[in-house]
């Protein structure tokens, strides 16, 4: 963002001299326009890539059970179809149930894409391409993805509905509880990294596949890797992970009253979210923008991981039946917690050299 | 085609008339089981002992309206699931004041059965825990299984016969009640 | 388990309110029209009262204003996916009552639909217990035969839900050539099929952890609530009425009745013990299948001169015949008429749904879609 | 088995037939779908099927039967007889209450009707579900008097 602020200056200039404008903007100015100019891309290409990854998910949902999946709109592969759903969401009437809390029902869906929005801020897609290297990043992430629990108990509660509060109720449960494995099982990559800036741990995986950290440390740093992975899917409320809106017992769960262009946020939330933890495990552990060999780098590298771990957690949800609430509240802190302690403390004598 | 287990109930049909001696009217067979016709006032005491005796499935509790001879029967169907034996227990009851025991206490699958035969047949069952309609809602006037029931044309203003329905031009429903 | 323990010590230590949920019959788990009334306490269960009567037509009604033939499309109407079952169960009840003997060849056909509609009708309760469990490719998988073998009852009757193929007095028509090479070819597939949805499902070790110990059905209150069928032989009685009493040409073929284990690890009874009992049931079915095929006797498959249906007064009879379900039975009395006095329909779901509030207090809400999905109720036949 | 093999065997269990389950949906996202492109291709219906009813007017007598032996009463005939000569006026299928059970071709002595292929006749309107099989005619006004029209 800092680069773009003082690129900003010189771009008017150029495009006052190409179409004889003149636009001038105060100097002052120029850091908003900034921060306004990233926000709106960070907004655009989640929106965007949350809609490439729905029409994924539904085509891939339809190979994998033998069917097809979308066809029709946009001629072959049905490529347009989540762009008509997302017309179709738009136009749909927001309808508020009579009994519900109107106020917090209408705020509550803002913070549940907030907290994933937020995250891609420190969010780095390549050595260049991010909007702010901050120094806490991966801190930075995990705490503002802890917001999106204010948004599900909002609407869970302002929904009056007893299935929505129930779905809320285990989405806090649930996503309360893998929060620690999840931070967890980051502090051995931080402890070999040193340093909580993305960039810098990336960076330290550069030279080819054996330095990813998985493969640096495929022990310790390998279990935790599952373990974040697994952690990622529970707090995103992915299957089998999906008990806050198990549409088998609760109809929708948290979001059963929703609809139109609220309900798209939720959706387009948990999408967003995938696209974000998959990308922070590549980022993490499996090196980032770094390709196989020593010397390739590029954002290429990182999307095809991240499209990767994306389209693992697609399989596993069109694959595994769900858990049940005291088993993903067991698996968090009898399984996962303790396999990540053992990391952490294993990891912590390999990092002491 | 007979069942293969029809007459298995014979020798306890038997055993039942000398416990019960008159109350038990008669012993029939059908194709499919040994038929023992009881006196109402005895309908649950042969019940007990039928069940005592490791008749331990309850398959159904029905009724049958007899309206030209303003009888109605209850008869109930029996299996006992470890010797394989069958047999079916009847009685008559004036259709007016179709009332019998209730096996209920004997079986739980009584509750639900005779809830039924309540609900569709009008018959009352005495000692029943939880007596309401099951099928029907439960401000439903008559008993549909009746002979001389009528449906009615409306229900809380919906147009309930076919007839009255205008393809053409439908009227609107009247006032809910 | 000692939920409902800890859920009494929560109570004395804090004060909470129970919360009473409607379940249904709008509700995407209870497999049509079914409400449940659910006390809850948090997340356990303690108390739930099944409402039944949303898809009520008094079946037994329109029978008795219908002649005796008439009334065989409407019984593929109360089990909509077993209709053949309810088809065979009900003309057998009144070949029973008129005195009708059937020629062999359409007791080998009939029993090679009903078994193929077991088929289909298992593969569903398959499907929507994988749905019921929160694993949705299953269900597809299980459709997907389930195609082939509505194909094949398609290509013999013409329908593919609501067959009437059986009538009183015989089948409605012969096999095609074309029909038994499907018939043999999907013989040889489906036992493959089968071992993958084990692989799939079954053993799956979250699904096995989801059913095991879960709505704990013991025989006795089994037995006790007439629960028939797959959930019956779950608890482990062995009860088939094919096995104890053979109707139609049962006795003639060899085949195994399930009945449920403690191979899991779990009790019998469970819900992954009914679950696994269905699954077994398709091999069976299969083993059905193929002696069938290749003892089936040519002949005539209809009566000759049926002519009018007309049994004695106040003649009776109870068949019993074992539907996908569990025991489906009718209870035929005629008047002497062209009409039935009376047809009443024994549905075994009406039965198997009775014992839902005894199996499931003091299991958590999760549990109780699996216990209505492990009994495997379909309404049409509940309320009929 | 001690609590903690059992703890171990479950998490080992967990991930294999995880794994397993996975192996088997991957090998399906390579085979070929099985969706049949319905309202674009249309399906072989079988020759047994039991469709939308095929009736020919020509073979009719007017005789009633399928009509009394149609459980619902969907089916509404109106003849109209000078001697030997029968004049079919109506042969009306009502498809809100047809269930396509087939009873009505059966017991029929002269075949006219059948049961056909054709699937897609959703309508609109109540009306547009009743489906008029006889060809117009106009009447006479001493054939309107003969005129039979029964259901049952």
């Amino acid at each position: 963002m800092n680069e773009l602020a003082l690129n900003l200056p010189v771009w008017i200039d150029q495009v006052n001299a190409h179409t004889g404008l003149r636009i001038s903007v105060p100097a002052h100015l120029i850091p908003i326009l900034a921060m306004f100019l990233c926000a709106s891309i960070v907004a655009a290409a989640m929106g965007l890539s949350a809609a490439v990854l729905v029409w994924a998910e539904r085509k891939l949902a339809g190979h994998f059970q033998c069917r097809l999946g979308p066809v029709y709109v946009g001629g072959k592969f049905g490529w347009l179809q989540s762009i008509a759903d997302g017309i179709k969401l738009f136009l749909k009437e927001d309808l508020i149930p009579s009994d519900a809390d109107r106020p917090l029902f209408r705020i509550a869906p803002y913070p549940v894409v907030l907290g994933v929005l937020l995250a891609f801020i420190a969010f780095p897609i390549s050595e260049k391409l991010m909007v702010a290297d901050l120094n806490v990043g991966i801190f930075f992430i995990l705490a503002v993805l802890t917001v999106e629990v204010f948004g599900v108990i909002l609407a869970g509660w302002a929904s009056n509905n007893k299935w929505a509060l129930i779905g809320a109720m285990r989405a806090v449960a649930q996503m309360v509880s893998y929060e620690i494995p999840m931070g967890l099982a980051i502090l051995p990559v931080i402890m070999e990294a040193q340093s909580l800036s993305l960039k810098s741990i990336v960076n330290a995986q550069s030279g080819g596949i054996l330095q990813w950290y998985v493969f640096q440390s495929p022990v310790f740093i390998g279990i935790s890797f599952l373990i974040f992975f697994i952690a990622a899917l529970a707090s995103l409320k992915r299957a089998p992970f999906d008990l806050p809106e198990a549409e088998s017992e609760l109809t929708a769960g948290f979001h059963t009253e929703y609809s139109g262009m609220r309900f798209s946020f939720f959706f387009m939330a948990e999408y967003a979210g995938m696209i974000l933890v998959s990308g922070l495990a590549a980022l993490l552990y499996l090196g980032g923008w770094h390709g196989i060999f020593q010397g390739q780098a590029g954002p290429e590298w990182f999307l095809l991981k991240t499209s990767f771990l994306v389209f693992v957690m697609i399989w596993i949800r069109w694959t595994l039946p769900r858990l049940r609430i005291d088993q993903v509240v067991y698996l968090g802190w009898k399984v996962l917690t303790p396999f990540v302690l053992v990391c952490v403390v294993g990891q912590s004598f390999l990092a002491y050299k | 085609m007979p069942s293969t287990l029809a007459a298995t109930g014979q020798s306890i049909a038997g055993r039942a008339k000398s416990q019960f001696g008159e109350k038990i009217l008669a012993v029939e067979q059908s194709p499919s089981d040994v038929v023992l016709k009881v006196d109402p006032t005895v309908w649950r005491a042969v019940h007990q002992f039928l069940k005592d005796d490791g008749f331990d499935l309850l398959h159904s509790v029905s009724a049958v309206d007899w309206i030209k001879d303003g009888r109605c029967w209850v008869v109930t169907h029996l299996f006992d699931t470890k010797h394989l034996m069958r047999i079916s227990v009847k009685t008559e009851v004036p259709r007016d004041a179709a009332r019998v025991d209730s096996l209920a206490p004997l079986w739980s699958a009584a509750n639900w059965h005779e809830r039924e035969c309540f609900d569709l047949s009008g018959v009352t069952f005495d000692g029943h825990p939880d007596l309401r309609r099951i099928l029907c809602p439960d401000d439903w006037v008559g008993h549909a299984l009746r002979k001389d029931y009528k449906a009615p044309d409306h229900y809380h203003g919906i147009v309930n016969n076919v007839n009255l329905i205008d393809l053409d031009n439908r009227q609107p429903l009247p006032d809910t009640v | 388990m000692n939920i409902a323990s800890s859920a009494a010590r929560i109570e004395q230590d804090v004060k909470t309110d129970e919360l009473v949920i409607n379940m249904g019959p709008q509700h995407p788990s209870t497999h049509g029209v079914l409400r449940v009334i659910l006390k809850v306490d948090g997340e356990i269960c303690l108390d739930a009262q099944p409402d039944i009567g949303y898809l009520h037509r008094c079946a037994e009604k329109i029978a008795e204003n219908l002649i005796y033939g008439m009334f065989v499309p409407y019984t593929d109407r109360m089990d909509y996916v077993s209709g053949m079952g309810c088809n065979l169960g009900y003309c057998m009840a009144v070949e029973t009552v008129a005195g009708i003997q059937i020629p062999p060849r359409a007791e080998y056909l009939r029993v090679i639909v009903t078994e193929l509609n077991r088929i289909a009708s298992h593969l569903l309760a398959f499907g929507t217990y994988g749905l019921d469990t929160g694993a949705i490719t299953p269900f597809l998988y299980g459709f997907r035969e389930r195609e082939l073998v509505l194909d094949l009852l398609e290509m013999l009757c013409g329908a593919r839900l609501t067959y009437s193929y059986i009538r009183i007095g015989g089948v409605d028509g012969d096999v095609t050539p074309d029909f038994m090479s499907k018939l043999k070819e999907f013989i040889d597939l489906f036992p493959k099929k089968i071992r993958e949805y084990n692989k799939l499902l079954t053993f799956n070790h979250i699904f096995m952890k989801r059913t095991t110990g879960v709505g704990v059905l013991p025989p006795d209150v089994a037995i006790a609530y007439g629960v028939t069928g797959p959930s019956l032989r779950g608890s482990g009685v062995k009860r088939d009425v094919r096995r104890d009493d053979p109707y139609s040409i049962y006795d003639k073929l060899e085949f195994d009745v399930p009945v449920g284990t403690t191979q899991h690890g779990g009790p019998i009874g469970d819900c992954w013990n009914r679950y696994h009992v269905r699954m077994r049931e398709l091999e069976e079915c299969v083993k059905i299948l193929q002696q069938c095929v290749q003892m089936m006797p040519p002949g005539p498959i209809m009566v000759e001169k049926l002519g009018r249906v007309k049994p004695a007064a106040k003649a009776e009879a109870y068949t019993r015949m074992e539907n996908a379900r569990g025991e489906l039975a009718f209870y035929v009395v005629s008047d002497g008429t062209m009409t039935p006095a009376r047809v009443k329909v024994r549905a075994p779901s009406f039965s198997n749904i009775s014992v839902l509030p005894e199996i499931v207090r003091g299991q958590m809400i999760a549990d109780v879609v699996a216990i209505i999905g492990s009994l495997d109720i379909v309404l049409g036949e509940i309320d009929r | 088995m001690s609590s903690v093999t059992a703890y171990f065997s479950d998490i080992y269990r967990g991930l294999s037939t995880a794994l397993v389950g996975m192996s088997i949906t991957l090998r399906y996202l390579f085979s070929r779908p099985v969706t049949e492109m319905y309202p674009d291709v249309k399906p072989m219906t079988p020759t047994r099927y039991r469709g939308v009813h095929v009736f020919e007017e020509e073979k009719c007598i007017g005789c009633y039967v399928c009509a009394k032996a149609c459980p619902v009463e969907c089916i509404e005939i109106g003849v109209v007889r000078k001697g030997k000569e029968i004049k079919i006026t109506r042969f009306d299928i009502d498809y809100q209450k047809c269930m396509f059970c087939d009873l009505c071709c059966e017991p029929c002595p002269a075949h006219c009707i059948h049961m056909g292929p054709e699937f897609e006749k959703a309508s609109f309107t109540r009306k547009g579900t009743i489906l008029r099989f006889a060809t117009p005619k106009s009447l006479t006004e001493e054939e309107k008097k003969v005129e039979k029209v029964a259901k049952k």
